[in-house]
């Protein structure tokens, strides 16, 4: 039987030893009326090597697009190493490390994550993760409400040019705890936030949510953001990519006390696409804070001879031990893809990040350029970003997205998913994955495109 | 040693970053970085050498039994994570359109229907990231059908004092007040103490069945119907899922909503913490508010149905899917065991469970429920040990990692003093349970001979016992040069 | 630097340490008119991520074809667990293990192996492993040649329906030891080797050389042609399929004594086709003629604490210890070839690999007996087969392979490669990896081509 | 425990193998097999964790310094390794049609001319599928040479004393008897010896350059010219490729063929004793001989050459084409250092032996070879230990097993008495060189102080020594009930 190794002989003594006749005896306690005697509506099973010629079948019809969409989700190259060693079954197959002594492995890696990680966002304390980016935002909101105690309400500003499915998460997270979300709104020009803050008073507001770089990929002014928030005693949560932390001004140093707390999606560091996860994302914070942050935290200590070694700790925040007082219900976190994080980072080091990033955003630039040299394509806002672009084109961006795949290209984002105004509006992003021909085979297809586009309504219009 | 002190200053491995003659950039210098991030500087055999001998020093299902009560620590099948792996999945960029993710929604379709066909639910949605996200998902849900009535009165929620920890961690993120029930010396939940406490106020109740104590609670209807009467809903707790797959089911039981522990049950790898995946199943009456993305088929194609479909949902609980990696994975191990192997899952498991308790009872264990059958998983406890010999729990649990078996859970259910809770899993062989019945046996004659070689343990791992307390007060939580 | 640690400070220390002003200084003694000072004419390197683009291209090429080649090199089910385990680090980058105590891993992994393979084929012995199946029989008969010393010249009889490949890396590998090599015919009607066996004289022949299956995947009387061999004093070296091995009579079981030598390809056994190699060749033999055996045999000793180990054994046969006495030269093999096929029969065990024999046979019967029912078509041998089969077309074999190719099929073997005179035979291979779809894929692309095929020919006639 | 030991009778793990309703056979029983093998009854989590276990047992380079001389045990690239393995080249048959192997073939042509010009020698073959079949093809292409020209009187082959076994074998098997050249005091070959042993019987020579001494021969053009005005031909064993790539060139030293091993220059893994890959490179005189198939090019198609293209060749040496695997991952390693990293290898390669080599030698050592150049590796000798300590080079290799790190080679060349040939690979850093010295110095004092420590090791491995005399005397090769 797949997967289970009872012989008959040992079924046979074990239901003696435990004085029974069957297993099915096993489950007496359970009332008659709720036993089920099989799950015949499910298929049989298929061995291996059947499922792998179907599963084959799917892969390949989900598979061999140029993917030029980011809009949250990023393709990178990754290092062979990283999953390599990440799918060692000591690193798969173990869990959440509560038998520290026996878990020294993932203690110590993620230790070095917290490591790793802290320092790229330029704060004290990073946690061990969360599930993905927009439910590691949902805590870092309900973090902030616990922090900032000063607070008469609890209201959060939250940038309007922040990623649509962040903003949708939160909504769904944190709204049961009664806690107000409100929009700063962005500048229709720039795409970035209004230059002109609005007014508020002390003490009105938790926490400002700002994104850098925002959903359009536009780099927002964030030290003159952070100060204000501050100087309303207000605390800032950034949400940032951390690939472009390589490049751009790490949060610690916004303005003059830095963010708060720093968000964000963990999967460009070495996480394939994959459908949208597994991911993580990571939260990191000011020591002050320490104590009210959700997930996991790994500290360095020593056993009983002296010698170092890592444990989980502050376990008082969380739910196994807390309970109802917890700082969150996180339990089972996303170890592993931090794991694969831990390595690619070891393994590019800052400056082998910074050319990720460098070469991204030299990428984006070049295709940007092509496109926008196109008689007819704009681009949208006119902020500078890091590697992801809006183009706004003469028809909707679904016709050129359409028209694009039948080359095996995925295009970019329709921005109507963000409202029905922007239907004209294509975001693109581009990473150092795509090569000049690449680019080129981009630039082409959407000529093409247009062109047929055009002749089609000129032919209408006559 | 740490990654970072094997760095050296100006040493570079690039081959993996690629590098473009850098362009022109017309983002201002007050918004770039001016300092390099701390990262490691070492080669690429520095890292694979560093990471390969760290792995080393887990234990993990691969390597070791792992009865890790609750969590389901059995056999991640290589060929699933293989094929959950294969390229074309791995590329998929998460809001590629439909007419090319077909692969992908296909997949995750099926593993909707073949939950709701266990469950005896009659709606999926599996976006929910884990357990614990599950179980949030469903107490929201119940939350915003309560709303949807009108009814604001109710806002408290009911938890068994036996409780997962992230039961009322959930409850609470919801906005509800937690009302704690006690268990009865069976095991069972006090039904006159639960009759008490349901009211108007009353949301809904969270619980497992077979509980976290190892036991099948019998009255299982009876609650049902107290909970009901006063207006209430009933979550369902599925980590337990694996004791009862193809015996009955948390629909018929009289649950509205529950989620389902993929990493457990469909065993997908637990990855050091994780990633998990925690569905949730609700029915009719809740199906309404499951949490978008939930994918929809016409007949010809699949897609997803967002809240433009689902007016009513709860909404969205992540950026995109969920952890479509893990939804692959159990879609692909359910298939592969199909309808016979799922039955056998539970049956095996349950097998293995009540013949390590039955055989450790035979060696003088003390079982928490002696004249209960054992789920999937069971409890026993060392507090007679831990008064006569004062040798706790935790001593023994650091001595089994001496004889390399991974410990129990211990500590947990929190009513049962000094306990372990101990889930062999199906996928352990008798001899594997016979091996650590001895360990234990000699472990305990240990603790009366040489305590303190109990007391000392671990005495064979890369670290002895760690110093928890000085980790919480000299809080050490990066490396900093 | 890819894959260079060193940092300009450590270079600085390290010569001066050394004494040198430079790397280059250390070539000083390599004279000055062989010193070379670039590779220029050589391209730059690549970085991983434009090489996986590269590689996967040329990968791309070379796949997606539906495989009914067999020939030597099987496709079968490969669990995913084989690979997955054997490429671990400690696996995949340990070399020979001569510092047996730091190579336990891999020494009981060899000794396991020795013992599937010895039960698989009923012998004592197995060495651990030679490069490939032809090899291992070129080492085979030179063994034979050294065991075989009452014989009065070496002359070695091979069965004419040995592989042709085999035959040829035979000639090269002995010939030079002047080992005269000579031909056992086959029956023209059933494909295997004559039932009335030549007559020869005690000591005349060395040993005789037998496949089964055959070349043409006939089954042979093996009892009979062993029986002969030994009452001639010739030994018996049997070429045998692996996984025919499962459901056919083991060597160690032909005739009264049973076969002498056994080597074989062990690709079968959980190997990828990947264009060739690296496979492995087994060797088995009796006890008696273990000290004649070339390559690494692990023995299973104790530790100085009386604890069970392993190491390497009978290294005097070696070259490292022998050297020009060894009884071979080799010394790097295909350890990590076979520790995939010890975990492969592992997995699969006895009965699964009977499963996968009878598979393989059931589905190579379907084909046959479809193909066959096509008038024109016909069976081209008429004895017993094992999962691969010889049809005759009316028209050339190669015709049929092209015509196959273009619907993305692998038709099988133009047997002109065999002889000229059989260049309207194809040699065609079906094993348990083939689904009834598959194998009606086959029929009818087959079915098209021949139509094609007559069209073309009876327009042509016209 | 032997896989065999965790195995139970009845026990099935079956998902792996597809079963089809067993056909009627025509097989007549007679033929058939009536017993089933010995094979072991386990599950896949037994095999899984048994194998896992195992692989754990062993030192490698993944996981620990490895300087084991001669074998270049250097870093093995995962990114090579992946790139090797995509489906489209595993799933290849090797007589699959030119047309559908372009993908390969290109790869293979490709090695050919970057070894062709690696070595200054006009053409290569990838056939040989390790250094020893390597040396074969060379030989008897050697001796095909001779052969074709009717010069059958050369019938003996000069092999220097510090020659790696396989040399000596390698000529027997071509059917040449040996002739042994001594080497003088400064690692050379004995250049007197050598010209008394040519004559009109000697059809070559075989030699290794740098030796296996560590040392670069540096009167390598005379003894090239001696050699070939006797009339016979050279041989070079490429083992040693490493310390010269970009440096100096075989072809320029005089030499007709040799084989390079590219499971040590090219980094391809050793796995455990294989496989390897040891293509043969040969100057226009000796290129007709060289063993098919070999990759040609009509600046079109790619497509394998055989006898009929190249008549004189030795022929076929393998089923198919050799370790085609191997020959994978060696040109994406090569392409992926290219021209500049390719000539970074011999300096770095030889920047740390030497290093070592000083570094040793301050520390009190003593060196083989003192007043030369390290190659890529060198000699130290424990002559004197093992007089005054009876303490041998192997107490010491198996107390550095220890330290966990791998042993160099010991007692080879056979000519250095209690020797280590210790070759330190370029992808190994100070840091990690530093550490060996200080364990080495560490066990010196040790061998001084408490000499017993070092006799009796190792200590700390799964295993204490072996005993092999008694493996040998006593042969258990295979495991029986
Ligand atoms: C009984 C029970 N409920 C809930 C959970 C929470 O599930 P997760 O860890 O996936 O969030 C767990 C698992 O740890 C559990 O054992
Ligand atoms: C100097 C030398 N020559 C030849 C060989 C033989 O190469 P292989 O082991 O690949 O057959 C080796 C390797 O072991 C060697 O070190």
């Amino acid at each position: 039987m797949p997967f289970i190794p009872h012989t008959e002989d040992d079924v046979k003594t074990m239901l003696k030893t435990i004085g029974v006749k069957s297993t099915d005896d096993l489950f007496d306690e359970i009332p008659s009326n709720l036993r089920i005697n099989d799950l015949n509506a499910l298929d049989v099973g298929l061995n291996e090597m059947a499922m792998g010629r179907d599963m084959k079948d799917r892969a390949a019809r989900d598979g061999g697009l140029a993917c030029f969409l980011g809009a949250g989700a990023y393709e990178h190259h990754i290092p062979a190493a990283v999953w390599q060693i990440t799918g060692r079954g000591e690193f798969l197959t173990a869990y959440t490390p509560y038998q520290a002594e026996a878990s020294q492995g993932t203690l110590q890696l993620l230790y070095e994550y917290q490591t790793m990680m802290a320092h790229l966002m330029g704060l004290e304390v990073s946690n061990a993760s969360l599930y993905d980016g927009a439910s590691a935002l949902a805590e870092a909101v309900l973090m902030a409400v616990r922090t900032n105690t000063a607070a008469k309400e609890s209201r959060i500003l939250i940038a309007g040019n922040l990623h649509p499915h962040y903003r949708q998460t939160i909504e769904a997270l944190v709204r049961p705890q009664g806690i107000l979300l409100e929009t700063l709104p962005y500048n229709d020009k720039t795409g970035c936030l209004e230059t002109q803050l609005p007014k508020i008073e002390n003490g009105d507001i938790v926490a400002v949510v700002i994104a850098q770089p925002n959903f359009f990929g536009g780099i927002e002014e964030v030290d003159a953001i952070t100060d204000w928030a501050h100087q309303h005693q207000a605390l800032v949560i950034a949400v940032v990519n951390p690939i472009a932390m390589a490049l751009l001004k790490e949060p610690g140093a916004w303005g003059q006390r830095g963010a708060d707390i720093v968000c964000g999606e963990g999967q460009p560091l070495g996480i394939p696409l994959a459908s949208g996860g597994p991911y993580f994302g990571f939260l990191c914070t000011k020591m002050d804070y320490v104590r009210q942050m959700p997930g996991r935290l790994i500290g360095r200590t020593v056993d009983q001879d002296g010698k170092p070694g890592f444990s989980l700790t502050l376990q008082a925040r969380e739910q196994h031990i807390r309970r109802a007082k917890a700082t969150s219900n996180i339990c089972t976190n996303q170890g592993l893809a931090v794991t694969a994080a831990t390595i690619y980072m070891s393994l590019l080091g800052a400056s082998g990040l910074s050319d990720v990033a460098k070469a991204s955003h030299a990428n984006s630039k070049t295709l940007c350029a092509a496109l926008t040299a196109i008689p007819g394509i704009r681009l949208r806002f006119n902020s500078p970003y890091f590697h992801e672009f809006v183009i706004e084109c003469p028809c909707t961006a679904d016709v050129l997205i359409q028209a694009l795949l039948k080359k095996n290209i995925l295009a970019g984002l329709d921005l109507s998913v963000l409202s029905p105004e922007l239907d004209h509006c294509l975001l693109i992003c581009v990473t150092e994955t795509k090569t000049a021909d690449d680019i080129n085979a981009y630039v082409n297809a959407f000529l093409h495109a247009l062109q047929n586009i055009t002749s089609i309504s000129t032919t209408v219009e006559d | 040693m740490l990654i970072f002190e094997i760095s050296a200053k100006g040493r570079r491995n690039h081959l993996q970053a690629p590098r473009l003659a850098p362009a022109a950039t017309d983002i201002p210098a007050h918004l770039l970085r001016h300092k390099a991030p701390l990262f490691p500087e070492v080669s690429e055999l520095q890292v694979v050498r560093h990471y390969t001998q760290l792995s080393r020093k887990n234990f993990s299902i691969d390597t070791q039994f792992y009865p890790l009560g609750s969590c389901t620590m059995k056999y991640n099948p290589r060929g699933v994570h293989q094929l959950a792996s294969l390229e074309g999945f791995l590329q998929h960029h998460p809001l590629t359109p439909a007419s090319h993710s077909q692969g992908y929604l296909q997949s995750a379709y099926e593993l909707q229907q073949i939950l709701s066909h266990i469950t005896g639910l009659s709606a999926v949605s599996l976006t929910p990231m884990a357990g614990a996200q599950g179980e949030f998902a469903g107490v929201a849900m119940i939350r915003a059908y309560h709303l949807s009535r009108g009814d604001t009165a109710r806002t408290e929620f009911l938890v068994p004092d036996a409780a997962h920890g992230t039961n009322p961690a959930t409850a609470v993120m919801c906005g509800f007040r937690i009302k704690e029930i006690p268990t009865d010396k069976h095991g069972d939940v006090d039904l006159d103490a639960l009759r008490a406490a349901v009211g108007p106020h009353t949301a809904g109740i969270m619980l497992t069945n077979p509980s976290t104590l190892g036991v099948f609670e019998r009255r299982i209807s009876e609650i049902a119907k107290i909970i009901h009467a006063a207006g209430g809903l009933l979550y369902y707790d599925g980590a337990n899922l694996n004791a009862i797959l193809g015996k009955c089911r948390p629909g018929d039981m009289g649950f509205d909503v529950m989620h389902i522990n993929l990493h457990k049950t469909f065993a997908t790898p637990h990855g050091g913490g994780g990633p998990g995946s925690g569905p949730v199943a609700a029915n009719d009456r809740l199906k309404p508010f499951l949490p978008t993305p939930i994918v929809g088929y016409d007949g010809k194609q699949y897609r997803w149905l967002t809240t433009k479909d689902c007016p009513q949902s709860i909404g969205r609980l992540s950026a995109f899917m969920g952890n479509a990696g893990i939804i692959l994975r159990a879609n692909i191990y359910a298939r592969l065991l199909g309808r016979e192997g799922l039955c056998r899952v539970s049956e095996y498991a349950t097998l293995n469970a009540n013949y390590l308790m039955a055989r450790l009872q035979q060696a003088g264990f003390t079982l928490a429920f002696p004249d209960r059958r054992a789920s999937h998983e069971f409890i026993i406890t060392f507090k007679k040990e831990a008064k006569t010999l004062g040798v706790s729990a935790k001593d023994i649990a650091k001595r089994l990692l001496d004889y390399g078996v991974h410990a129990p859970t211990t500590y947990f259910p929190l009513l049962v003093p000094e306990c372990f809770l101990i889930e062999p899993t199906e996928t352990e062989s008798k001899e594997e349970l016979d091996n650590f019945i001895n360990i234990l046996i000699t472990i305990l004659k240990e603790a009366k001979d040489s305590p303190d070689l109990v007391k000392q343990a671990p005495h064979n791992l890369p670290v002895r016992r760690l110093d928890d307390l000085k980790a919480a007060k000299e809080l050490d939580l990066t490396w900093r040069e």
